[in-house]
């Protein structure tokens, strides 16, 4: 393998691994607080879509990000709406999003387009343009360094390095701020930060939220930067693998950042050589696609270090029974 | 501060109702009550836990609306549950400024209450490992953290709900000695608790309460343990039971060097060796938590350990790889859990469907090889139900529409009438009424003139006191002691649950 | 009425389908008459669909992709009164209208077009779903490419091994960044909707690509080289406009018919040069005429060039 | 789940009833709001579903579907699993189907469908298996790992469609077409005897009575067996079912070796009583309208067929209303979507309006 092909594929690694890191990092601030949610995949179909749909409209891939922030937000809050207000079960919940993600991008865009579920493609200022970092030019011809830094680090869309910023940052919030102090208490013990006077609707509310905004970068970063306007079902199972992710980085910013980028290096393989020969055997296209989940369920059965989810995760609150 | 009219009711139960109480500031005020009266009910409305339907707080004589905790806090009320409310992962540092870290940055927060934490744990006699993680701790440890937690946000009313049922004596007397400081520095304290020695020994008036209601407030000073019981209760007390010698015959079980590891690897029992004859009673009193729960649970087979255990002369597998609860029930042991909501009763179930509850692959509840004779188990619902007096009598409701005590007889009926040879009884009464009481007592001692083996554990001693016909007494998973009930008293007893043999303390109970 | 079942890339995936659409819509158009369409969601509706636009009496039925010969196959019969026509596909019934194209031609032509404008001497094919008939526009790509340029260097891919590459534009973008960091600077696309993704990294990156089935030029102006034309929409307008009464059994589109071709028009005039225009007007007579033969893939399931 | 404050009737009738209501409300705005007419739409549905023995014959295909699926996620639900991989188990449920009819060579469609039956059950359940396992051995959340192993499942059919069991001529990534004496009688057939003229065309098919036989069946076992016993008792308390002996590793496996073994089943209605050989997704997203019909159906194995019939007519008017209108498909996704929300998760804000009448009711009388 010669330089060239590990360069792209780790270019292609990086545009790929971007929408499960927003999605990754949002399961993570949701999970942390006690939230589960299945539901990312949903939302970062309904922000992959109305983001599309606005920069469609307004020329413009920021406004086309808020709204793909905003549809999010409304999806989390219908899940906080449930699973925390009505204190019903998160997982059902996170099916129901899903669905109703599914079905809803398709009869709006039908309804508004009239093209079977798709925008119409964007261009321009529709899309989020790539940005080179100082000195590519400069350093592309180091040995080495120099591909790596000018193709593979500069000429991403800016929300590649927006996701990048988001994994210190969500170490940062959790682990040395108050909120993140609190946050990761009310998925512990919910009751602790209750009589702590700190209210827990408040901080799941918040969690939530943010799970919202995340995916809706994610979604936006889909169909606005990595691809050019939005096709159904087009997070094609990435909101799944970003739950595998979050399992596999045993619910830490880093760690999340090490899984997505390696189920994003399996997609790029898979893209770039749809029967990996190995010598011995080759593997199909398939058994790649199936790697995420095959390793998540490896690492779920413990047989890799336990994956221990915080423990108040999945239970609604009840203080009266 | 005051409380004046408080109520509050969980769906049907009213457990508080038209609460009154006063508590004079730099005082120690106790608060007893039986099980299930209330207390800690009122303290978290006082704590802004719950919400109460009605009534108000005054502090310090001004009307205070307490809506969450975080009112509370700001009104200077500092609790420490009955069930400790620590996230167990994080450090005693960060369980305390969690909610009060007043500022953004964790770092700074963290100096600050790193300092504060030295004074206070100078000051009182609480000193901690600011950086040890909270699950690591004793429970001694865990209940100092709960209340730095407290001091720490400068609560001037300390509330302790049933803070001595999970220490050993020497802890508690520590507690003790730590609460009296805190007096001394003019904070006031509320003391929540069964036990008439510690209202005795600590408190300066103490208020009784009875079913949701408050019944007196006295001094201490004013008062005796048996006035304060009878208050409790609400008639004298009558704890003798009526019972003739025990006639005990053969061994029926026989447990030798029992050890148990629990899932956390926490050595709960440390080398039992203990006989039940038929025919007898033999009661295990103890503090809890010292390994009675996990005794029964193992003979029981709930529960793996290690040792032997021979039933009626047969060997048992300890292990449970060969055996497990439905195999003991086939050997003639039957098991009165003391979580009867947990294990004892499925509550959606309803009664007749609970009467056969681990008993239903028995042949007389089956049809044919394939179904089950529901008819059949009806009718044997029927017959406990009437015979065990369960009210209402009616055996298609579901189990929790019943009040606690018919509960509790329903699993009685279940268990007594399969006449096992032994059988294996934990807290009986718990959250039971009086007329109930007497009722399970009853049918109890029946069971041991038949000629069955009794193995009952309870945290209530007079309940010990007066049933059984031997006693043993555990701490720290081992065998303090046995007694004779007819030769021994409280005192004596007291003093072996707490570790003390002749006059020496055993372990490192401190 | 007459009736149009797309395949599952749907009706607007620029594409084949949407050349389907094209048709009918033009026949609407010219002649003010209606028609029914139906688009399906998964592989399980197409008996469904097709069972019920024969049952509410449209005839002729119209049906894009290979995928279904095999139900027509057994839905056909059940209505003997009904002409059904389809696009790709083989069913040997009295009442169906097997409709096929001859892509190799086509792809020959733009395959020479490719390799004549590329500077890398290294062009590139991106198919949706690996089956032989894709491989016929691999194949022939290849073919006409070595043709223009002996040397030159053709990399092929394919999206997947289902419908779901027919609809996968991401995954089409991904594999044109493969494709160009191999060397690529020409890249053909015949994906379906996935080909949308092909055409925009090909934009994005600054190399040309090339369009299928309808015209695509217009979708980059001055960045799509060219667009094989696969004159599906002739053949839908042909069937409505026979209506009820139009002739069974098997025709084939060739390049001589007119049913496959190369896009010229004012998006890419300026990258066709005259030097291109005279190899393309030579090499498609020499097709018509018969003195070229593009090797078909189907014939034999090989190809003279590696299309692997 | 059950409440103390209400009347077991309003629990199970009136609970699931407000939740359809508002759902379909719902949808109704979502139909306004794209410019459709609501009621038109739903008499396309009705119509197009129940208008015709044509409408019949698909709904009645689906209903068989869901029965088995909803059946599936019940039987889980009961034991307090959720099991969240119907549609993997259907799937590979699917492979078993297919396998035993391509290679063996049966005399008839009766025994061809009883191997069918036992095939896709065997593939099912153990496709089922490892995620019980995990769960009951490693406690790995079955509702992840279930997740996850429809993705595998999913990847495996198309290996197995793409690669293995596509035969060499065909370009479809699907089976050969099995023999035509393995097609299992339709409704028409069936009905024939008896002089009922229904069409030949819907694949509702002798399935439809093994679906039903199998919620009988299934009644019978949660309510009349040990076994049913044992596994309703560990779904509402697995502490209580420790305490009786119950083995959870025991219930756990069984209760989900037997719900994927009845998702497996499914796969016998949709692909030898549908296209008569595998095709991708032959399973549609039924594994999954299980959850909403074992939601509404409160888990009862007789509770379920009302909303299984519901789902099969929405989702047969749903394509109607596809060809009819300009209202695409996925609006049926949407209804599902809201029934598994308001039934499932929202359950409490029904509940709680209605708990609060009760109780003013009980007040006054
Ligand atoms: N969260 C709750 N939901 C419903 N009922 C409750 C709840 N908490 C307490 N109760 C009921 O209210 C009554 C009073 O309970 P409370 O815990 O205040 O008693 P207590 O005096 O503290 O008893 P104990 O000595 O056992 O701690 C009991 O009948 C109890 O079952
Ligand atoms: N009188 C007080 N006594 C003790 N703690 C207090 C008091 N007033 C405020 N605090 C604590 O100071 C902190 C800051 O209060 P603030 O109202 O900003 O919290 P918040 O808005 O709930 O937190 P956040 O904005 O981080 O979610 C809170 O943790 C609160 O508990
Ligand atoms: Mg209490
Ligand atoms: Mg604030």
């Amino acid at each position: 393998m010669d330089l060239a092909t590990i360069v792209q594929i780790l270019e292609s690694t990086l545009r790929l691994a971007t929408p499960l890191l927003f999605t990754c990092l949002a399961g993570l601030f949701s999970e942390r607080a006690g939230i589960f949610d299945i539901g990312l995949e949903g939302k970062l179909l309904v922000a992959a879509f109305f983001s599309a749909a606005f920069a469609f409209y307004t020329g413009s891939a920021w406004l086309g990000l808020l709204a793909g922030i905003a549809a999010s937000v409304v999806f989390a809050l219908i899940h906080g709406f449930a699973s925390i207000t009505f204190r019903g079960n998160q997982l059902i919940s996170g099916v129901a999003i899903n669905f109703l993600a599914a079905g809803m991008t398709v009869v709006v865009a039908q309804s508004l387009f009239h093209q079977g579920g798709r925008t119409p493609p964007l261009s321009g200022n529709a899309r989020f343009e790539r940005i080179d970092l100082p000195f590519a030019d400069a350093l592309r011809d180091v040995p080495v360094i120099g591909p790596l830094y000018s193709n593979v680090l500069s000429g991403n869309s800016v929300l590649v390095y927006l996701g990048l910023l988001a994994v210190p940052l969500t170490w940062w919030v959790l682990y040395r701020t108050r909120f993140g102090l609190r946050l990761r208490a009310v998925g512990e013990n919910p009751a602790a930060v209750d009589t702590a006077g700190v209210s827990v609707v408040r901080m799941r509310y918040y969690a939530v939220i943010i799970a919202g905004v995340l995916c809706g970068i994610g979604g936006a970063y889909l169909s606005t930067s990595l691809a050019a306007g939005f096709v159904k079902d087009m997070s094609a199972g990435r909101g799944y693998i970003a739950l595998a992710a979050l399992i596999f980085a045993k619910w830490r910013p880093w760690q999340a950042l090490v899984a997505v980028l390696l189920f994003g290096m399996l997609e790029a393989i898979a893209n770039r050589w749809p029967n990996l020969d190995l010598g011995l055997i080759t593997l199909p296209n398939q058994f790649m696609a199936a790697l995420p989940y095959i390793l998540t369920v490896v690492i779920l059965a413990g047989f890799v270090g336990k994956a221990i989810p915080p423990r108040a995760g999945g239970e609604p609150y009840v203080k009266e029974r | 501060m005051e409380l004046r009219g408080i109520s509050k009711a969980f769906g049907p139960v009213q457990a508080n109702k038209d609460i009154n109480i006063r508590v004079r500031k730099g005082t120690i005020h106790g608060i007893i009550g039986e099980n299930g009266a209330g207390k800690s009910t009122l303290m978290s409305i006082l704590y802004g836990f719950y919400r109460s339907d009605s009534g108000e707080v005054l502090i310090d004589g001004k009307p205070t609306q307490i809506t969450d905790s975080l009112a509370a806090i700001r009104a200077g009320i500092g609790m420490v549950f009955q069930h400790f409310k620590l996230v167990e992962n994080f450090t005693v540092l960060e369980n305390v400024i969690l909610g009060a870290e007043g500022g953004a940055l964790l770092q700074p927060s963290k100096a600050r209450a790193r300092k504060l934490l030295t004074q206070l744990a100078d000051d009182y006699e609480l000193s901690v490992d600011p950086d040890a993680v909270v699950e690591d701790l004793n429970v001694g440890h865990q209940q100092r953290v709960e209340i730095l937690k407290a001091l720490y946000r400068q609560a001037n009313i300390l509330i302790l709900d049933e803070p001595t049922g999970v220490l050993t004596p020497a802890e508690a007397d520590h507690l003790f000695r730590i609460l009296r400081g805190l007096k001394e520095q003019g904070k006031t304290i509320i003391l929540i608790t069964h036990k008439l020695r510690e209202i005795m020994e600590v408190t300066d008036e103490v208020s009784v309460m009875r079913r949701g209601e408050m019944v007196a407030t006295v001094n201490t000073a004013d008062t005796n343990p048996s006035e304060l019981a009878e208050l409790m209760v609400g008639r004298k007390v009558l704890l003798d039971v009526q019972k003739t010698p025990a006639q005990p015959g053969e061994v029926v079980v026989s447990v030798r060097n029992l050890q148990v590891i629990d899932r956390h690897g926490v050595e709960r029992l440390r080398g039992i060796d203990l006989d039940v004859r038929a025919g007898e009673i033999l009661g295990i009193a103890g503090v809890a938590g010292n390994g009675q729960s996990q005794l029964l649970e193992v003979l029981a087979g709930m529960m793996p350990g290690t040792g032997t255990m021979t039933m009626n002369g047969a060997d048992m597998d300890l292990s449970l790889r060969r055996d497990n609860a439905r195999t003991r029930r086939e050997d003639s042991i039957a098991h009165v859990h003391e979580d009867r909501h947990r294990c004892g009763l499925i509550l959606d179930f309803m009664a007749w469907e609970n009467v056969a509850f681990g008993y239903h692959d028995r042949p007389e509840y089956q049809k044919n090889a394939l179904l089950m004779d529901n008819a059949a188990i009806l009718e044997d619902a029927k017959g406990k139900i009437e015979r065990f007096d369960v009210r209402p009598p009616n055996p298609m409701l579901t189990a929790e529409s019943f009040s606690g005590g018919n509960q509790q007889k329903i699993v009685l009926a279940r268990e007594i009438e399969r006449n096992p040879d032994l059988l294996l009884v934990g807290q009986p009464t718990r959250g039971v009424d009086i007329g109930a009481i007497e009722f399970i007592h009853k049918r109890l001692i029946e069971l041991r003139d038949q000629g069955k083996a009794i193995l009952l554990v309870s945290v209530e001693l007079d309940e010990i006191l007066s049933l059984s016909d031997r006693i043993i007494v555990m701490f720290d998973g081992k065998i303090m002691g046995e007694r004779d009930p007819e030769q021994t008293n409280a005192q004596e007893l007291g003093l072996l649950m707490a570790g003390v043999v002749g006059d020496s303390v055993t372990g490192d109970a401190a | 009425d007459p009736a149009l079942i797309y395949d599952l890339g749907g009706k607007f995936d620029k594409s084949f389908n949407e050349a389907a659409f094209g048709g009918a819509e033009r026949w609407a158009a010219e002649t003010g008459g209606t028609y029914r369409d139906i688009e399906m969601q998964s592989e399980a509706q197409r008996e469904q669909a097709l069972r019920r636009l024969a049952e509410s009496g449209s005839n002729p039925i119209v049906m894009t992709g290979f995928a279904f010969s095999s139900v027509l196959e057994q839905v056909a019969p059940d209505y003997p009164d009904t002409t059904f026509a389809i696009i790709d596909g083989y069913v040997d019934a009295p009442n169906v209208r097997n409709i096929n194209f001859s892509e190799h031609e086509g792809s020959y032509l733009v395959g020479m077009l490719a390799a004549m404008a590329s500077e890398t001497g290294t062009v590139s094919f991106v198919g949706g779903m690996d089956i032989p008939l894709i491989r016929r526009f691999a194949c022939g790509y290849a073919q006409g490419a070595v043709a223009a340029n002996a040397d030159v260097n053709v990399i092929v891919n394919y999206t997947g091994t289902t419908p779901a590459a027919w609809n996968d534009p991401v995954r089409g973008g991904e594999i044109t960044s493969a494709q160009i960091s191999q060397g690529s600077d020409v890249v053909y696309a015949a994906a379906g909707g996935t080909g949308v993704g092909v055409l925009q990294t090909a934009a994005d990156s600054g190399i040309l690509s090339i369009g299928v089935d309808s015209n695509q030029n217009y979708m980059h102006p001055g960045q799509v080289l060219t667009s094989m034309l696969k004159r599906v929409d002739n053949a839908v307008f042909d069937v409505f406009s026979a209506g009820t009464d139009v002739e069974t059994g098997s025709f084939v589109m060739d390049l001589a018919s007119g049913g496959v071709g190369w896009a010229l028009d004012e998006n890419n005039e300026s990258l066709i040069t005259e030097d291109m225009r005279a190899a393309m007007a030579a090499a498609e007579a020499s097709i018509a005429s018969g003195e070229t033969v593009v090797h078909d893939y189907t014939s034999d399931n090989s190809c003279p060039v590696s299309v692997d | 789940m059950s409440s103390r404050n209400m009347p077991k009737w309003a629990d199970v009738l009136l609970v699931p009833l407000f939740s359809l209501v508002i759902a379909f409300a719902i949808s109704a705005l979502v139909i306004l709001a794209i410019g459709e007419d609501p009621i038109r739409a739903m008499e396309l549905m009705v119509t197009g579903s129940l208008g015709s023995t044509y409408g019949w014959g698909y709904t009645l295909y689906y209903t068989t579907n869901f029965l088995l699926t909803g059946l599936a996620v019940s039987i889980a639900f009961q034991a307090k699993l959720f099991n969240i991989g119907g549609e993997g188990q259907a799937l590979i449920g699917g492979l078993g189907v297919a396998l035993v009819c391509l290679y063996v060579p049966w005399p008839n469609w009766w025994t061809a469908m009883i191997g069918a039956i036992l095939a896709s059950a065997v593939f099912g359940a153990l496709w089922a298996a490892i995620p019980a396992y995990l769960q009951a051995r490693r406690g790995s959340h079955i509702v992840i790992t279930t997740i996850m192993f429809n993705f595998i499942a999913a990847s495996v059919l198309n290996y197995m469609l793409s690669h293995v069991l596509r035969p060499p001529a065909s370009m479809d990534p699907a089976t050969a077409r099995f023999a035509s004496e393995l097609r299992l009688p339709r409704l028409a057939d069936v009905l024939e005897p008896f002089g009922i003229a229904f069409s030949r065309s819907g694949p509702a098919n002798v399935m439809l009575f093994v679906a039903l036989a199998f919620c009988v069946l299934a009644y019978v076992m949660m309510s009349r067996t040990k076994l049913g016993f044992e596994i309703r008792a560990f779904g509402q308390s697995e502490p209580a079912a420790h305490y009786a002996g119950i083995s959870a590793f025991r219930i756990i496996m069984i209760a989900m070796l037997i719900s994927g073994a009845l998702s497996g089943v499914m796969a016998v209605n949709s692909v030898m009583g549908g296209p008569q050989r595998l095709v991708m997704n032959a399973v549609e997203g039924a594994g999954f309208i299980g959850i909403a019909v074992a939601l509404m159906g409160r888990s009862h194995p007789i509770g379920i067929i009302a909303p299984a019939l519901l789902f099969g007519f929405l989702f047969q008017g749903g394509s109607e209303l596809a060809i009819e209108t300009t209202i695409p498909r996925e609006m049926i996704v949407i209804i599902q979507a809201l029934v598994i929300m308001f039934t499932g998760a929202l359950d409490n804000l029904v509940r709680q309006p209605l708990e609060a009448m009760f109780a003013l009711g009980r007040r006054k009388s």
